[in-house]
């Protein structure tokens, strides 16, 4: 079969190695985490502890402020010693449990392992939502609201996002790898959840080992594996959907829009705690890579653990120059080594000064670089210069708003012009202005 | 057949209006900012050289020749081009607003437009029966439009260009202007005048 | 010669003719104080009145659909023209200049990151809320040069934006475009300003910043009715008080965060702002 | 104030980069125009080494006195002012003297880029800017062709006139091409002709452009789609009447086509952004370039049509757009 890929993408080189084939260690717990109220697309979660006192792991810290919003939990036993303003990825400062590891880790209240058959899919919503699920590949969108799509929208097609296209990372590899089981289990339960027909499992061709130890139970439980050939942006949802279904996705729309539901792996794995033991997300697996990092690792890193943390326990060369959370193409580069690691962290990359590029952005020479490598068909170069000269309304004809800010454009650009940093700008811009009038 | 394809290529390409005879400048400088604009006062330009060839060349051979009136052909002309664009100017501020605006006083500028002047002087000039002054007006107003259109495409990305303080507004755009006509001037030769 | 005037005289009655009957059917009526007004506007197209241009405004203020006051460059003159036109009365608002609120320059203020990106203030300050700790600083990448449409504001050599106060008409676009609400409009008579922006308690500012306004509120006990408390800042109450107390006040700010400017923007209190900056570094 | 710890970097993603640059690309060029340079000066001799070498050097000079003068940072490291000069060089005679050299070079820096605002930003092609306004303005110097002396670097020049012109004023005087053209000779393809420097060896042309070709320089597109519209129109012309237009062949290896169709043509700044625009352009340059060699007064059309594609190409931009990935159609507005 002849599979339909997605126009555009580039190549950026995939420096896996060092961590790919490793065995995920556990991180050891840090002196103080500092879990943010706020790790999930929609209202932050309201604190419902106070300085002062003892909570227990997976206890409830923050209550789920509406239906786009998800709980927080304690990552581990201990005290909670302030709820105040702490640096967080996104570069502000934002209300979080600041909580002090006892070090006796003592569950709050274990669940009965139990199958998942025997719940109704309320009840797994439920235990899904009450377990703080969010999209675990960067966007950390709740999950209960994506499983729960508005009336009328029919599911007939899961997709399992194991395509981990950025750089360095290898965190969903490691998932795959050592909680196979788990993740087949959730794809069931999503499934059941969604009432989908078909499932897929999207993978790289750079993975030719995780294909052939997933080809057998795939064939078993009749789920299709898509090996897909190498190219940056595939995990990008759109690009993933037309890849493996050969549907593309409206512009305006979502993926439910054409009856397909995309998961990342450790979202998945993590979903199937909740339902089958009720176990909330207080942990998740992360790459800790990048030039300036000794013993590059993947690590299972409770939520809240500062990213210095992270850096001391694997070493760095030497004081890093750029400290990334994410990957390298999509992910953002922190102020400060005090942010923690939250739901939506799949690596943290450190690089010395001499591994980043220095030179500075140039004229466009108009040589369609951008253009081709755009995975979503824009003309990424006459967006920017409009963006950069405020014409919003040109900026929004050439479809700025349908930019996916994968990074490709910038990623080729001999120019090296910041592309997607005034695409953003222009997005962000425009329904600034749509939100005013 | 054969001669009016030439008389129009000619009129397009060979012998541009704009680009190669040089009338019609000041349209052509004035709203080209825009390609819509551009092309809005292209599709004026031809209503009112149609029209005025048809009506120009009907006065000369029914009302100027016979009655040896040759000598008021200027005036008479002007006359007749200057009524048309009057009512031309009328129509579209009542048919298409916006258009209008983005015309602006440009539309009056036709009036004294010496590209459609010049287009009925031609006609008489060289002889051409109503059919050959009919597709001569229409082809030079296709090379106006398309003279104004290419102008307005490199008007719009001079737009963006960080071009020098001193160059900057009309220089530059001269210089394009000047460069456009440089590649008209190919087309030299390709139909025997 | 007889040939000649009728010619020309029947060519001219059938053009009169025509042109009459084409202005029956094809009239348009347009007001005419719309094109009275666009006499009147400014005419730079600066978007300040919060339309597309300043035909748009002329139309929408015949249609009555906008206040007569909105032209900010045309100022009191051009609102007075604009009232008599359209029949209304107005009460005069006093011209009005733009001011850049911060001194925080890299000797005074920490930075919070090395940013690398785009050269404008906006899009930087979606990186992690901009590369200056104090987040009410002026980021000085100039996004508010750049869109000033009378080149009245500039970077000065401090890396701070500076508004040329000859040439400011006080159309308010650059405290639209500031992603940090740096600049501020004040009536255009006056010289002293508090140049801070920072309402946060003196510990948080201290830590950012050694020129931004402590709160420590000497100015109100000196001079309480030129000066009054927004929070943890202080604030000019413009037109009020007397020249010598404010002139006492300005000299007791420990952090020398009020400061009376001259035409060009630039401090007259003191002999320059060089010696501000060896004052109050530590 | 110092902040109190070492300050990280924070810049916008991606952080990571191709490691393409602007002077890379440009040098590129330069490596695949070096064949066809050296083999202007096995036939062509001294006269073309000091052609090429004023106008590489003048262009450099020039741009390098122009960013002074104007208190702009000095970009000539970027390798397109020599690529520029290098391309002018290529579309003098072997014969101009210095002046004319000079004046190309410096036209088509300040008049055919610099006024613009420089790199990135010439609506048309530098180089053929200063062909065009120095055949116009210098039809003499600028048509005054030398024959080609392969090896012999110090001979005389001999005056000769270039295939194209010879076989347009044969058609014009006795109505029917000169026996020796109605033939494809192979000694066209290697440049043994008169002509300009740089267009006259199609084969040292070709063998850079499949390097640019591979080295993803250049996209297959404008070159593609340029020689095959010359190559259908000029067969149809020549199944038409042979004795009058010449074979196709010979259309494609005399003159500047090749030269024109895999550097100017493909220059990335005049030329469009998107495949289809680029197909557009390079068919638009085909019927332009034998439009004017078979019926206009020019022997040679290649400068001139792709003078007036580089017109056209703000417009093939503005309505040749790709349509984004999950739009129904190109402008769909929200």
């Amino acid at each position: 079969m002849i599979q339909p890929s997605f126009p555009g993408g580039t190549h950026p080189p995939g420096h896996k190695t060092a961590t790919a084939d490793a065995r995920s260690e556990i991180c050891p717990l840090p002196a103080e985490l500092v879990i943010p109220l706020a790790q999930h697309v929609g209202a932050p979660a309201l604190p419902c502890v106070t300085a002062g006192q003892w909570v227990a792991r997976g206890q409830l810290v923050g209550r789920a402020n509406g239906f786009v919003s998800v709980p927080v939990h304690a990552s581990t036993s201990g005290l909670v010693t302030a709820v105040e303003p702490r640096p967080h990825p996104c570069g502000a400062d934002l209300p979080a449990v600041v909580l002090q590891p006892d070090g006796a880790d003592t569950w709050a209240d274990e669940y009965q392992k139990q199958s998942f058959h025997v719940l109704s899919v309320e009840a797994m919503l439920e235990r899904i939502r009450e377990a703080g699920v969010v999209g675990m590949g960067g966007a950390a969108f709740p999950t209960h609201v994506k499983l729960d799509p508005p009336q009328g929208k029919v599911i007939d097609t899961v997709i399992v996002n194991a395509v981990e296209c950025e750089p360095w990372l290898t965190a969903d590899r490691r998932v795959l790898l050592e909680q196979t089981e788990k993740v087949l289990t959730g794809l069931e339960i999503l499934q059941e959840i969604s009432g989908a027909d078909h499932a897929y499992i999207g993978l790289e061709d750079n993975q030719p080992d995780v294909a052939r130890l997933l080809a057998p139970h795939c064939q078993k439980r009749g789920i299709g594996l898509a090996v897909l050939p190498t190219k940056y942006p595939q995990g990008a949802e759109r690009q993933l959907i037309y890849a493996v279904t050969g549907r593309r996705v409206p512009a305006r729309g979502l993926p439910m829009d054409v009856g397909v539901l995309v998961q990342n792996v450790g979202t998945i794995a993590a979903l199937t705690d909740a339902v089958t033991r009720g176990r909330p997300l207080i942990e998740r697996m992360v790459t800790i890579s990048g030039p300036a990092v000794v013993r590059p690792q993947n690590l299972r890193v409770r939520i809240g653990t500062p990213v210095a943390h992270l850096l001391e326990h694997c070493g760095v060369t030497e004081e890093p120059a750029m400290v990334i959370l994410g990957g390298p193409m999509m992910g953002s580069a922190q102020h400060t080594p005090a942010v923690p690691v939250v739901r939506g962290t799949s690596g943290v990359l450190a690089f010395r000064r001499q591994d980043l590029p220095t030179t500075t952005a140039g004229p466009c020479v108009r040589c369609g670089r951008c253009v081709n490598a755009c995975p979503m068909n824009l003309q990424p170069t006459f967006i920017a210069d409009f963006a950069r000269r405020d014409e919003l309304e040109l900026a929004e004809r050439f479809a700025a708003r349908n930019c996916i800010e994968c990074g490709s454009c910038s990623f080729i650009c001999p120019a090296n012009i910041p592309l997607v940093q005034s695409i953003r700008y222009a997005k962000g811009a425009i329904l600034a202005r749509r939100r005013r009038i | 057949m054969k001669s009016l394809l030439l008389i129009m290529v000619g009129a397009v390409f060979v012998n541009n209006f704009v680009l190669a005879r040089f009338l019609g400048l000041c349209p052509f400088l004035g709203v080209s900012k825009k390609v819509e604009t551009a092309l809005g006062m292209g599709m004026a330009v031809t209503f009112v050289m149609v029209v005025a060839s048809a009506c120009t060349w009907l006065l000369q051979y029914l009302v100027l020749t016979p009655f040896n009136l040759d000598y008021l052909q200027t005036i008479a002309f002007i006359l007749v081009i200057a009524t048309l664009v009057q009512m031309v100017e009328m129509i579209v501020r009542k048919s298409s607003p916006v258009l209008y605006q983005s015309l602006g006083i440009f539309l009056p500028l036709i009036t004294t437009n010496c590209a459609v002047l010049g287009l009925a002087v031609l006609n008489i000039q060289r002889n051409y029966s109503f059919v050959q002054s009919l597709v001569f007006a229409f082809g030079a107003a296709l090379g106006f439009t398309l003279a104004m259109v290419l102008y307005a495409g490199l008007r719009e990305r001079l737009t963006l260009c960080p071009v020098p303080r001193i160059f900057r507004g009309t220089p530059i755009e001269l210089i394009t202007a000047g460069l456009l006509a440089l590649a008209f001037m190919g087309f030299a030769g390709l139909v025997p005048n | 010669m007889m040939a000649a005037v009728i010619c020309l005289g029947s060519l001219g009655f059938v053009a009169a003719l025509l042109l009459g009957m084409a202005a029956r059917r094809f009239a348009v009526t347009v007001d005419p104080r719309q094109v009275a007004l666009m006499d009147i506007l400014a005419g730079a197209n600066c978007g300040a009145c919060g339309f597309p241009g300043c035909d748009a405004y002329a139309r929408a203020l015949v249609a009555g659909t906008a206040k007569p006051d909105l032209c900010r460059p045309g100022g009191a003159e051009t609102l007075k023209r604009i009232a008599t036109i359209l029949g209304v009365a107005v009460t005069e608002r006093p011209p009005q200049i733009a001011v850049v609120r911060c001194q925080g320059d890299l000797q005074h203020a920490r930075l919070k990151y090395a940013y690398q990106g785009l050269q404008d203030c906006r899009a930087a300050q979606k990186l992690a809320r901009g590369p200056k700790l104090c987040p009410a600083g002026c980021l000085g990448l100039g996004s508010c040069v750049q869109h000033c449409p009378f080149d009245a504001l500039a970077i000065d050599s401090r890396g701070l934006a500076m508004v040329n106060r000859s040439r400011c008409t006080g159309c308010g676009l650059c405290v639209t475009i500031c992603p940090r609400q740096v600049l501020a409009l004040a009536p255009a008579n006056e010289t002293i300003h508090v140049l801070c922006n920072n309402r946060e308690s003196s510990a948080r500012v201290k830590s950012y910043c050694n020129a931004g306004c402590l709160g420590c509120r000497l100015c109100v006990r000196t001079a309480p009715e030129s000066f009054v408390m927004d929070s943890f800042l202080a604030k000019v109450r413009y037109g009020y008080g007397e020249p010598s107390t404010m002139a006492e006040a300005i000299a007791r700010c420990p952090h020398h965060c009020i400061l009376n400017l001259d035409e060009q923007g630039n401090n007259q209190t003191l002999p320059t702002p060089h010696s501000v900056r060896e004052r109050s570094t530590p | 104030m110092e902040p109190r710890t070492p300050l990280l970097i924070v810049s916008p993603s991606p952080h990571l980069h191709a490691g393409l640059t602007t002077r890379g690309m440009m040098g590129a060029v330069l490596l695949a125009l070096l064949p066809a340079a050296a083999t202007s000066i096995y036939l062509f001799g001294l006269p073309a080494l000091r052609v090429l070498l004023i106008c590489v050097v003048g262009s450099v000079a020039m741009e390098a006195l122009w960013q002074k003068v104007a208190d702009q940072p000095i970009t000539v490291r970027d390798g397109s002012a020599a690529l520029t000069g290098l391309l002018v060089a290529f579309n003098l005679p072997a014969s101009s003297p210095w002046w004319l050299s000079l004046l190309g070079a410096a036209l088509a820096i300040v008049v055919g880029k610099q006024v613009f605002g420089g790199l990135g930003h010439n609506p048309f092609n530098p180089a053929l800017v200063a062909r065009i306004v120095l055949l116009i303005s210098f039809p003499s110097a600028m048509t005054h062709w030398t024959a080609p002396q392969p090896g012999r670097f110090l001979a005389d020049a001999i005056s000769a006139a270039t295939p194209l012109s010879e076989s347009q004023s044969a058609v014009m005087l006795t109505g029917h091409l000169p026996q020796h053209i109605i033939g494809f000779s192979s000694r066209y393809l290697l440049g043994n002709m008169p002509g300009c420097l740089g267009e006259v060896s199609a084969l040292a042309l070709l063998l850079g452009a499949l390097f640019l070709l591979w080295w993803g320089v250049i996209s297959w597109h404008i070159p593609i789609s340029y020689l095959g519209t010359v190559t259908l129109l000029s067969g149809a012309f020549w199944l038409i009447d042979p004795s009058r237009y010449p074979h196709p062949a010979f259309h494609l290896v005399s003159g500047g086509l090749m030269l024109g169709a895999c550097y100017m043509a493909t220059d990335l700044v005049t030329s469009p952004l998107t495949s289809r625009g680029m197909l557009l352009f390079g068919c638009g340059c085909g019927l332009f370039t034998v439009l004017i060699r078979l019926f206009g007064s020019y022997p040679e059309g290649v400068a001139f049509s792709i003078l007036l594609m580089n017109a056209v190409t703000p417009l093939i931009d503005r309505y040749v757009v790709p349509r984004p990935f999950g739009m129904d159609r190109s402008r769909e507005l929200a």
